[in-house]
């Protein structure tokens, strides 16, 4: 059975990864997820300086969903670099590193200062409706997406992945601003703004107001702006936004992903991703795929 | 320790007073490890509900492999775990986070509300002199079980058990006296265990309180600001499931 | 226990409506709910013509929600009045009746057949994914919205409520829009656009490949809008999305809706309506609350 | 007829074939209105799970209040109905729909695969001359139960039981006549059927599946297309759960 994909001319043993944000910099799961049988740990978004991030609290849950204000609190690319790449690569991971920053020149430096690093693939966050300054705007207007994209890939070493936001009227408008400013593949979706009142404080539950809205819930929207994108233009996609079985990962891929992210279902099941993992693999058995590629856009 | 993912099996189960549970269960990878002041991930079985709900060890048996919970049932997973029976099956992750350090002084133990569940294994943790202080809001509970381990002080918000007032007030009228404090409890009260402990100048070990998701340290979602700077986030801020929940009170910015 | 209010002069006895599309036309739920209990029934879309919608399937399940692809199937504003406007009349139900159409004149005649119905509120769907031609772009462009609004308010001899759509960038830029055309009231969320495959036949599993997304799931994002829109605009709004119990419901009125509307939530208890209504009432008695504008907008 | 909302009780299930549970439910209220061909709609406990599912009725007893339903595992949801036992509590919404018209001619009932179990209600309603043909695709089930009621032909997709073929091919092979058919299969079956009893110049009447959400003919989820006109809808489409299940054959445009 043939496992491995391909973005951007980077191999992957398995189309497998983890969704930023949601699994530190793989060392906190290391007691329930072998790193390297993953098919790459995506990293939570990193900034050039370190940033403190929302105040609490952070996170609520909703129906088959969860919200969160995390706002990238990041320890920044210096300790990032010499702390997680390191000890990432010791335990045999492939590595994404997400990126986030609040202005153009934020997002270069910690381009640049990943250039000699082994990382796979650099995830740009321009889409985390958590900070006010700067990022969203990024990712809901096509003209500053092209622009940031176009001046990330002139420093960017490694291929370059722009992470889109659902919060858009029309997604394939994003991809393509992405695809024409060179971008080497997309990952989508981020979370969709949503928000929780608490009815018996009679105040808003995030310190932060909205917060972002991940897992099952969103499922089939990651699926339909997949399937959108993948139809609108050529770029391979990392596919995520709800998968927590590998049912959901076959139809992640089949919309048009060649590799899927799981995020929220890890803190449910901090095994998750091997799950997905062995989920995708009695999916190829029972219908008898060697090449997970037989999937990839089948549809 | 690396925690473990256990399928925990409910030994007994009551209710000890108005909404508050006493839960056993037989969960040995989970007991072995486990220590005063840490907490368990439980997960709801009405899958709507993704996130774990963190619950403080209440008590610890590492020979017969349990762990005792007490909880308030506080929205819809605390009410579901509730309502599971002897036997029933109840998925879990732990013993998770930072407990408390035992120090060799004589010991302060302040509970407050469904904060006082996890002071009575350090109770029984601590060898040494050491004094009870219990912050009820009406009904009492666990009550006699304090009582066998150390002198115990209440206050009660209704005056009904103790004196009328705070654990402040309790340890005041009482004369409590002690070289260090452990505190857990509702995040005003902390707050006036640390500026007290300040005040007397002894070290104050409290127990916080946050919303959680991955409960590893992973997410960042339940942090809380600490004076200096975190060795692992860089930034002024602890993880209250990682580097907490137990923090020591002179390195917290209460909000 | 005051529960009356009023959008754009109209009162109702209490702010619990359905959903539109979800109530057939109320006759079908007569057997589970009293109609004149009732803030309202808000009936299916109804065009000036009979529809007859998407081929089937039109419906698929997805976690805490589903998705529905019907595609505005309506018998035509003829048969409406004639046999839907009496019937609810005669049970003593209020009446919102939604319109869908396919161009401006499409909507403007429908609107003015209504003109001497008994009718309240006119709820104008701009916003239904389902519709191919027309419907959906007036939903997603703030030019056309406000086109579209003026002028059917040129027409309308009722309150003209603009039903918007939750598929766009920034929600407030829509209602400010059909704010600013003269519309009496908003109505949102209608739903988020979704996919489902199905993985063991290798297709899309609705006909029209995409559906709209309801039900539970989507209810954070419903609230964030209807908070948003509350903030951005000072209209009276109806609220809905995911709205299953009197807690969902005094969120969204937290948020800013005078009135809800209960949806998906029919199809898994058909009584559920009325239990809304008794959850608001229970939440009103628990803290005291004396008239239900205590909690609207109280955010 | 109103249909009501009920809280069933499991009087008993049991597997009666690979994937096919066999399931008695307490539910006087629909039970006192049920006629074959109708349906329930049953309610998941799982909460992620909104829509109902439509199961025909099998069985039907007044006197006792009960219904049975006999179904298979196809999903999630089945499979949770499957894991119910006696005693358990299952909602449901029901009868609904519009069954079978039982007219006075020589009847043939014709079932396939999970299409089978509504025609054994059915088979006990008809009192006059019947013949019931089923199909399945390997293992057969119910059968000893028609072979009670009425002479049965089978057909079988692998041939190990009856007639190797469809039950078009049981229909010539055994000779069976009569004047009006009734038929509940899978939509390919079906159409033959239809184009089988139009050749013969008989009637009959077709129970079609549809993706369903409300069940009571309010959301339009459920329709099939139609050669005439439907009052209701105004359009040329009915809904199948209120119009039909159960509709004339020469009414209903095959896709
Ligand atoms: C380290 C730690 C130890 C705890 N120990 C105990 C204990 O021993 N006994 C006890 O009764 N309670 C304890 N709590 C509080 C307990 O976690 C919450 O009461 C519980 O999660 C509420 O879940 P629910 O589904 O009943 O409520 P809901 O309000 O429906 O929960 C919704 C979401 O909010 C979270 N949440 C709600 N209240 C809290 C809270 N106070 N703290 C953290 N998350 C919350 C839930 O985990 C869930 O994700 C502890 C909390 C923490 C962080
Ligand atoms: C009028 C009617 C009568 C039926 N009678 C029987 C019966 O007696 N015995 C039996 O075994 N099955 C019967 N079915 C089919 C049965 O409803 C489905 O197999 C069942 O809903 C599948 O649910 P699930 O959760 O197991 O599968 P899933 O695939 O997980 O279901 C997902 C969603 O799709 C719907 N769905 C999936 N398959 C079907 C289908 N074939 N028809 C309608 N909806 C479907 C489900 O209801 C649910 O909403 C009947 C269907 C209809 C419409
Ligand atoms: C707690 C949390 C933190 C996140 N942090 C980031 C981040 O730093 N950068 C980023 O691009 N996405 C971040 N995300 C978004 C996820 O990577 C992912 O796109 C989203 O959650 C949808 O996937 P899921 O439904 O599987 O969680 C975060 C999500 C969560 C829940
Ligand atoms: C089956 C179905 C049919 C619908 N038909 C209409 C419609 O005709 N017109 C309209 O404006 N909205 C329609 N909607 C959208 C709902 O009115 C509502 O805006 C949406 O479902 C969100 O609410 P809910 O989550 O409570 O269902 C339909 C929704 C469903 C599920
Ligand atoms: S709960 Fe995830 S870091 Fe603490
Ligand atoms: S299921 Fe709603 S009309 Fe048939």
């Amino acid at each position: 059975m043939k496992l491995q994909v391909e973005i951007a001319g980077k191999s992957f043993k398995n189309p497998v990864t983890t969704a930023s944000g949601t699994f530190g910099s793989g060392a906190e799961y290391e007691a329930f997820v072998d790193l390297a049988a993953l098919g790459a740990v995506t990293t939570k978004g990193v900034a050039n300086v370190p940033w403190a991030g929302n105040p609490t609290p952070r996170l609520a849950e909703t129906c088959s969903g969860m919200l969160n204000a995390v706002g990238l609190q990041n320890p920044g690319i210096d300790l990032f670099c010499k702390r997680d790449i390191p000890h990432l690569k010791e335990k045999g991971a492939s590595i994404i590193v997400n990126v986030c920053g609040r202005t153009i020149a934020d997002y270069v430096e910690v381009v640049e200062r990943l250039s000699d690093e082994p990382v796979d693939l650099l995830e740009i966050n321009v889409s985390c409706p958590n900070v006010k300054a700067g990022g969203i705007a990024f990712g809901q207007n096509p003209d500053a997406l092209f622009e940031i994209t176009k001046e990330i890939k002139k420093k960017a070493r490694q291929p370059v992945v722009m992470k889109l936001s659902p919060n858009v009227t029309d997604i394939t408008e994003m991809a393509r601003a992405a695809e024409a400013a060179g971008s080497d593949a997309l990952s989508l979706i981020n979370t969709i703004t949503g928000m929780k009142i608490d009815i018996h404080r009679r105040r808003l539950l995030l310190a932060n107001g909205t917060g972002g809205l991940s897992g099952p819930a969103i499922h089939p929207v990651a699926v339909r702006m997949v399937y959108q994108v993948h139809k609108a233009c050529s770029l391979p996609i990392i596919g995520m936004g709800g998968i927590s079985t590998g049912e959901d990962a076959i139809e992640m891929m089949m919309a048009g992903a060649s590799m899927v992210a799981v995020g929220t279902a890890n803190f449910h099941n901090p095994g998750a991703t091997m799950d997905v993992l062995e989920g995708i693999k009695s999916y190829m058995e029972a219908y008898n795929i060697v090449d997970i590629h037989e999937i990839i856009g089948c549809i | 320790m690396n925690p473990v993912k256990e399928k925990a099996v409910i030994i007994s189960q009551k209710r000890i007073a108005e909404g508050i549970f006493d839960m056993s269960l037989r969960c040995p990878g989970a007991a072995s490890l486990a220590e005063p002041g840490q907490f368990l991930n439980l997960y709801c079985r009405n899958e709507t509900r993704l996130l774990p709900r963190p619950i403080s060890i209440c008590g610890i048996d590492k020979e017969k492999g349990n762990l005792r919970l007490v909880y308030r049932v506080a929205g819809a997973g605390t009410k579901e775990f509730s309502e599971l029976k002897t036997g029933d099956i109840l998925d879990l992750m732990g013993p998770l986070g930072h407990g408390f350090t035992i120090k060799d002084k004589p010991a302060i133990l302040i509970g407050g509300g469904i904060g006082i569940p996890p002071m009575l294994e350090l109770a029984r943790a601590i060898s040494g002199r050491k004094t009870c202080v219990l912050g009820y809001r009406d009904e009492p509970f666990l009550l006699e079980e304090f009582a066998k381990i150390a002198p115990v002080a209440v206050a009660s918000e209704d005056g009904m058990t103790g004196v009328k007032g705070t654990v402040i007030d309790a340890i005041r009228e009482k004369k409590v006296e002690g070289g260090i404090i452990y505190a857990c409890g509702p995040m005003p009260m902390l707050k006036a265990v640390a500026d007290y402990a300040a005040r007397q100048g002894i070290e104050a070990q409290i127990s916080l309180e946050e919303r959680m998701a991955c409960g590893i340290g992973a997410c960042l979602g339940c942090i809380c600001q600490t004076k200096e700077k975190n060795h692992h986030t860089n930034v002024n801020n602890s993880r209250v499931c990682k580097d907490g929940p137990v923090f020591d009170a002179k390195e917290v910015v209460f909000p």
